[in-house]
């Protein structure tokens, strides 16, 4: 057992913990809190994986963005009605849920595991080279993804927007 | 190993240190400035063994002691764990921002080189940013957690308005950015260490005898990012006129009316926790961070060819203390404005975040950007 | 040592996590959470292929992924909040409509 | 010989068309009435210039487009005009356009003459493809055209329901003619096809007739025939063409009695080759065309309307045609066809002024002495009722002639066929100059108002009336008996009929003693015409009361064909189709569409249970489904 696994099951466990809790908690905003902590773990798995520069969007653009809308959004609607909860339902989903987890468990680290990590460079993951992937290889994609982006804004205020 | 963990943890605790006791101090700085223009004493009353003016001593140590002491109140209805848990994110928050930010250059002692910097990241603006977008959840938190009407009518304010301004203050120092082509904020300073002259292209060489002495400081490069970012800056601590959040006549306190004791106290800690790292972001990106004008690692050099050696710990401390100087300088600023100026109505704090500071800070990083292709 | 498997088996387990979140709850808000998890699953995913492949791209898709997502959370919010003005309810059990 | 002008002929009337029908009413009356004119004009320009041109034995050719492809099966959007063509074009166009003259005035006061003119014009359209088509599809379409532009006419005033009645009896007895037409077309393709030849081309199928075995030919050609009676109003579907007097007089004249009545007789000669194969098929032409003549000669006996008086005397001169036909005499046919067109156009066009100057009365009875009033139109109407009565040197005593001489000696024909057409003759004399003498001699016997009223037609009416008048003498002097100047027609069309059925040459003794008979029988239909109606007399009502009336009822009423039709075919088939409405197919029909929903609607009302519409169970199934779907990949490997 050397430092980085016991991080990496520190940081798992955390992981499966808070992924349960926004799942099973009865509260929305203690689930929309749970998930932060989630992506907030994600994001320091991120970075455990030389990937620094996605890590902090992670953060930047789940934690920082999209979660406080949804924060926002159940502040805004502050539904108040309790959920049903049928245990068969629950019981019956949890279990395909598990099957799915096994399978796929199963599925993907069936190959040949690659223990070895290609050695990578100072620079792997930097924000310079992510920029160049994104603005070289990817350019076109990346315009598409800001076109969506506007259709996206543009969509939420008719959609959100009171018919007057 | 040990020592290098020792050193980080030792630069870890003198930021805060420095941090949470600025904040302090700007408490007291905040009640004597707010006499000073309303044309009152003010601040008067506190005295330890019979002397006055000891209201520095006051508020660093009464004021906690005050708070501490005080029933922590929390509602009935409300949510506990949450409600513990908002005011110690606030803080945090505001407190953890400060890890990238430097305040000084290195230090060297034997054969070991000291960064003046607790963490020192690649993607450090961008972990400011993180950070502080993160700060919005304090708030909202709190403000749910109270179940109260009026704190989370606050809350939304809030969230609404960080929202806004987190967007305007990050375009707003892309220009920044792309003139120093680092997202490392050490290396911003180091940037801005050079002279205007050194920088300026061979089309406009003339001008180097009237701004060519000019440290390349930020807010001679990009005056209109320095006025967008401390605005949106400003926006992001929540303070007059910015303070729509706890709007006293529309609120009662907003996000904190269910807040009291200890918890409070954090939340009023981290407030001018936000208020220091404002003022600090601000020195590092547009006032040259720890550097003092002409002065390189073995001393000064004057542009006009005088050169004064100086040892190296004098140089580190006049960084140090330049930056503190600094970042004093915009603190009380912010404490100026907060005295100064009403509050805005929510509708103006909308537009002027969307419709005023955002376009602004687009066009400012385009023509930056046409401005550094021409140049090259 | 951390191999790609760790990750992967973490990632899957969060995933079925996800799935459940979308399959049981009668939460709108908390099912479009849970979607994000899963995306979240499947970003990890593509992280660990991108530092064990030494390939950038995992990374780029990443960023792509979190592009859409911020698209898809503003949009289904803006759908739950104009849903929720006329029904009153973010159960989808309520919201049925659209059969037969 | 390829030319590319011929397409602009049918063209013109059709641009006219369109224009009339979308922009009519925003371009006035008075111009899309000029503009119909204008287009038959130049049409007719065309045509005189095509005529000019037309070597003596040769063809013109148009392709406009390849219409149908398939395989070797070729069927192209092509004209061509021969000899045969040629005659037709003049007819079609040179009628026509004086038709549509006299239509600006006769129909100057109506309130749908934009509609009528651009009805009108579309007819000229499909007549001239009828015409001018150089395979049966295209012809087909013309002659399907035809029929609708006859019905558009016909029911023109559609604001009384009698002449919708009329124009729908006349589409659908079309209708069963052009069905036997289709299936010999039809009949026509398949049994050339088996013989491995596929095409519809006039040229192509003369080339290959010889392929078919008689019996074929025999059952084509009776189908044909089936298409001719029924457009060209023969025995037994005639009786469409009494009712179509309906429509405005105009129209009766163009359509019902110059052109397009004609299409089956210009479908047999077009055909000749087809029809000279099948002797059996000719005979059973002779025999109907006789037949039609007589009955139709005796119902125009008695007839009181004017126009129904010329329906019946058109049908009988089709019979004449058709009989020409069945004797192997194709030029004759179409030479009468020719000068039918003159005479007959000028009588119609005469009684459209009659009733015109009496706004709108059509009994004879009611007429009388109008040759006052009329004067041109009484000299015109005078002019047109010698030539179809055979007196000498005009139109129709030549070619009626020609066919009576004919019928004599061809190798088809029998004195028994020439017996019936002479009687025939006799009695078209008769009834002639009976309508002649009630309509302008004697005294008027309507009512004052209409007399006060009753004026000459204007010069756009009584232009086109002496033209045709004029037509009328000297249009069958192009062939006269081999004892004047001789025959010019039958050279004219040799290269189109040939040899193989020359009209067939007799003794010139026979044919002036014929000649003689046939006047002598005319003159006699004159003089019992003047008898009983040139003078006052009470003869006509004694013979209408002879046995009780019965006879002139049973003649005024066209034998009662139309009760007897519609005894035995229209009310079983009426009331078999109530049948079908009533009980077939709410019971029969919907039951079994009914039980096929309701079976579907069963089964889904089942399985409609799956489809709850809750995001989350349509999930579960898509979870179950990925399940299975990686479990089987596992299994896989």
């Amino acid at each position: 057992m050397d430092a980085s696994l016991i991080v990496f099951y520190v940081l798992a466990a955390l992981l499966v913990l808070t992924s349960l809790m926004v799942v099973f908690l009865r509260n929305v905003v203690h689930c929309a809190l749970a998930l932060v902590a989630a992506l907030f773990l994600i994001a320091v798995l991120f970075l455990t994986l030389n990937a620094p520069m996605v890590g902090i969007l992670q953060i930047l653009v789940y934690a920082g963005a999209i979660m406080v809308l949804f924060l926002f959004v159940i502040m805004f609607l502050n539904p108040v009605a309790q959920e049903p909860r049928r245990v068969l339902w629950w019981g019956l989903g949890s279990l395909a849920a598990v099957f799915l987890a096994g399978s796929l468990a199963v599925f993907m680290s069936n190959g040949e595991s690659l223990v070895d990590p290609v050695a990578a460079n100072e620079a792997f993951g930097s924000p310079e080279m992510l920029a160049k992937s994104l603005f070289t290889d990817f350019v076109l994609p990346f315009e598409i993804a800001s076109v969506l982006l506007l259709v996206a804004i543009v969509g939420a205020v008719v959609l959100a927007k009171r018919e007057s | 190993m040990i020592i290098d963990v020792g050193i980080v943890a030792a630069k870890a605790f003198l930021v805060l240190f420095m941090v949470l006791n600025l904040a302090g101090i700007l408490g007291w700085i905040e009640r004597k400035g707010s006499a000073l223009i309303q044309d009152r004493i003010g601040a008067n009353r506190a005295s330890i063994f019979g002397l006055a003016g000891m209201g520095l001593v006051n508020t660093l140590i009464a004021d906690p002691l005050k708070f501490l002491t005080k029933e922590d109140f929390v509602p009935p209805q409300g949510d506990k764990f949450l409600h513990t848990l908002a005011p110690c994110m606030a803080l945090f928050i505001a407190l953890v921002t400060f890890a990238v930010i430097p305040f000084g250059d290195v230090l060297v002692l034997g054969d070991r080189v000291i960064n003046l910097q607790v963490a020192n990241l690649n993607v450090g603006i961008l972990y400011i940013f993180a950070i502080a977008s993160l700060g919005v959840y304090g708030i909202v938190i709190g403000a749910w957690a109270s179940n109260n009407k009026f704190s989370l009518l606050g809350g939304v304010r809030g969230s609404a308005q960080m929202f806004s301004y987190e967007i305007a203050m990050g375009l707003s120092v892309m220009g920044v950015l792309m003139i120093f082509g680092t997202l490392e904020l050490q290396e911003i300073v180091r940037g801005q260490g050079t002279l205007i002259r050194d920088l300026l292209p061979d089309s406009v060489r003339f001008l180097t005898p009237a701004i060519g002495w000019l440290p390349a400081w930020g807010v001679f490069l990009q005056p209109l990012a320095f006025l967008l970012f401390f605005t949106a800056a400003v926006a992001e601590t929540k303070r007059i006129p910015f303070d729509l959040p706890e709007g006293e006549s529309e609120l009662v306190a907003g996000y904190h009316v269910e807040y009291s004791g200890g918890k409070f106290l954090m939340f009023f800690a981290g407030e001018f926790a936000e208020v220091v790292t404002a003022a600090g972001l601000t020195v590092t990106l547009f006032f040259g961070g720890w550097q003092v004008p002409y002065l390189m690692r073995d001393g000064f050099h004057f542009p006009w060819g005088e050169v004064v050696l100086l040892p190296h710990l004098a140089v580190v401390l006049l960084q140090v203390g330049a930056f503190t100087v600094k970042v004093v300088f915009f603190c009380w600023l912010q404490i100026l404005l907060r005295w100064s100026v009403p509050r805005f109505r929510y509708d103006q704090v909308m537009r002027l975040g969307w419709k005023m500071l955002l376009p602004l800070a687009l066009l400012n990083m385009v023509v930056t950007a046409i401005v550094i292709i021409a140049v090259q | 040592m951390v191999t790609l498997n760790h990750y992967l088996i973490l990632s899957a387990t969060i995933f079925a996590i996800g799935v459940i979140g979308v399959l049981v709850r009668r939460n709108l808000i908390v099912v479009l959470m849970s979607i994000e998890l899963m995306l979240n699953a499947v970003n990890l995913t593509f992280i660990a292929f991108s530092r064990f492949l030494g390939s950038m791209q995992g990374q780029v898709v990443v960023f792509f992924v979190m592009a859409v997502a911020a698209a898809e959370a503003v949009i289904g919010l803006a759908i739950i909040i104009s849903v929720f003005r006329h029904r009153r309810s973010l159960d989808p059990q309520d919201m049925q409509l659209l059969k037969w | 010989m390829t030319v590319d002008f011929l397409r602009w002929m049918p063209l013109i009337p059709l641009l006219a068309v369109l224009i009339n029908i979308f922009f009519g009413a925003r371009l006035g009356k008075k111009f899309a009435a000029g503009l119909a004119c204008a287009a038959v004009a130049a049409s007719f320009a065309i045509a005189l210039f095509v005529f000019w041109q037309l070597p003596a034995d040769g063809t013109f050719r148009d392709t406009v487009y390849t219409w149908i492809e398939s395989g070797s099966f070729q069927v192209k959007l092509s004209f061509q005009v021969d000899a045969l063509t040629a005659v037709m074009l003049l007819v079609v166009t040179g009628i026509g356009f004086l038709i549509h003259f006299y239509a600006l005035g006769y129909m100057g006061h109506d309130d749908g003459i934009i509609r009528f003119f651009a009805y009108l014009n579309l007819f000229i359209f499909f007549m001239l493809l009828l015409v001018m088509g150089d395979n049966l599809l295209v012809l087909f379409v013309g002659w399907e055209g035809v029929g609708l532009c006859s019905y558009l006419l016909i029911g023109f005033w559609y604001h009384d329901h009698k002449n919708t009645i009329a124009g729908n009896k006349a589409f659908i007895v079309n209708r069963i003619g052009d069905f036997g037409f289709m299936l010999g077309i039809l009949l026509l393709v398949t049994a050339l096809g088996r013989q491995g030849i596929w095409t519809l081309d006039f040229v192509e199928l003369q080339k290959h007739v010889n392929l078919l075995s008689p019996e074929i030919i025999t059952l084509i050609t009776l189908l044909l025939f089936v298409g001719a009676t029924g457009k060209s109003a023969q025995i037994p579907l005639f009786v469409w063409l009494p009712d179509a007097m309906a429509g405005p007089t105009p129209v009766s004249a163009l359509i019902h009695a110059a052109t397009m009545v004609t299409a089956g007789v210009y479908m047999t000669a077009r055909l000749h080759f087809l029809f000279a194969l099948a002797p059996a098929t000719l005979s059973l032409i002779a025999i109907i065309g006789a037949a039609t003549a007589f009955f139709a000669a005796t119902v125009a006996l008695a007839q009181t309307d004017i126009k129904r008086v010329l329906a019946y005397s058109t049908v009988s001169q089709l019979g004449y045609m058709f009989l020409a036909v069945g004797v192997g005499a194709f030029s004759a046919a179409i030479f009468h066809l020719f000068t039918h067109a003159f005479f007959k156009a000028c009588l119609f066009l005469g009684a459209g002024s009659v009733i015109h100057a009496l706004d709108g009365e059509q009994d004879m009875r009611n007429m009388g002495g109008l040759r006052r009033y009329l004067p041109t139109t009484y000299w015109t109407y005078l002019v047109a009722t010698l030539a179809i009565s055979g007196t000498p040197l005009t139109a129709g005593f030549f070619s009626k002639d020609l066919i009576l001489w004919q019928a004599y000696v061809s190798p088809h024909g029998s004195t028994e066929l020439w017996l019936v057409a002479w009687i025939t003759a006799g009695m078209t004399a008769f009834y002639m100059f009976r309508q002649l003498f009630l309509v302008f001699h004697g005294e008027f016997r309507g009512s004052e108002q209409v007399k006060a009223h009753a004026h000459e037609s204007p010069p756009v009416m009584t232009l086109p009336l002496v033209v045709l008048a004029v037509g009328s003498i000297f249009a069958g002097w192009l062939a006269t008996p081999d004892y004047l100047w001789g025959n010019r027609w039958d050279p004219w069309l040799h290269p189109i009929f040939g040899g193989a059925h020359e009209a067939a040459h007799g003794a010139l003794d026979d044919e002036i003693r014929l000649m003689a008979l046939t006047l002598a029988i005319g003159a006699l239909g004159f003089v019992l015409a003047y008898i009983a109606y040139g003078r006052k007399s009470r003869l006509p009502d004694r013979i209408a009361s002879l046995a009780g009336g019965a006879f002139d009822r049973l003649l005024l009423n066209n034998y009662y064909i139309d009760g007897l039709y519609d005894a035995l075919i229209v009310r079983p088939f009426t009331s078999f189709s109530r049948w079908c409405a009533q009980f077939f197919d709410p019971a029969v029909i919907d039951g079994l569409v009914n039980a096929v929903a309701k079976g579907a609607r069963g089964f889904s009302l089942i399985w409609r249970e799956v489809q709850t519409g809750n995001v989350q169970h349509y999930l579960a199934g898509f979870l179950a489904a990925t399940v299975a779907l990686l479990v089987y990949f596992l299994g896989q490997q």
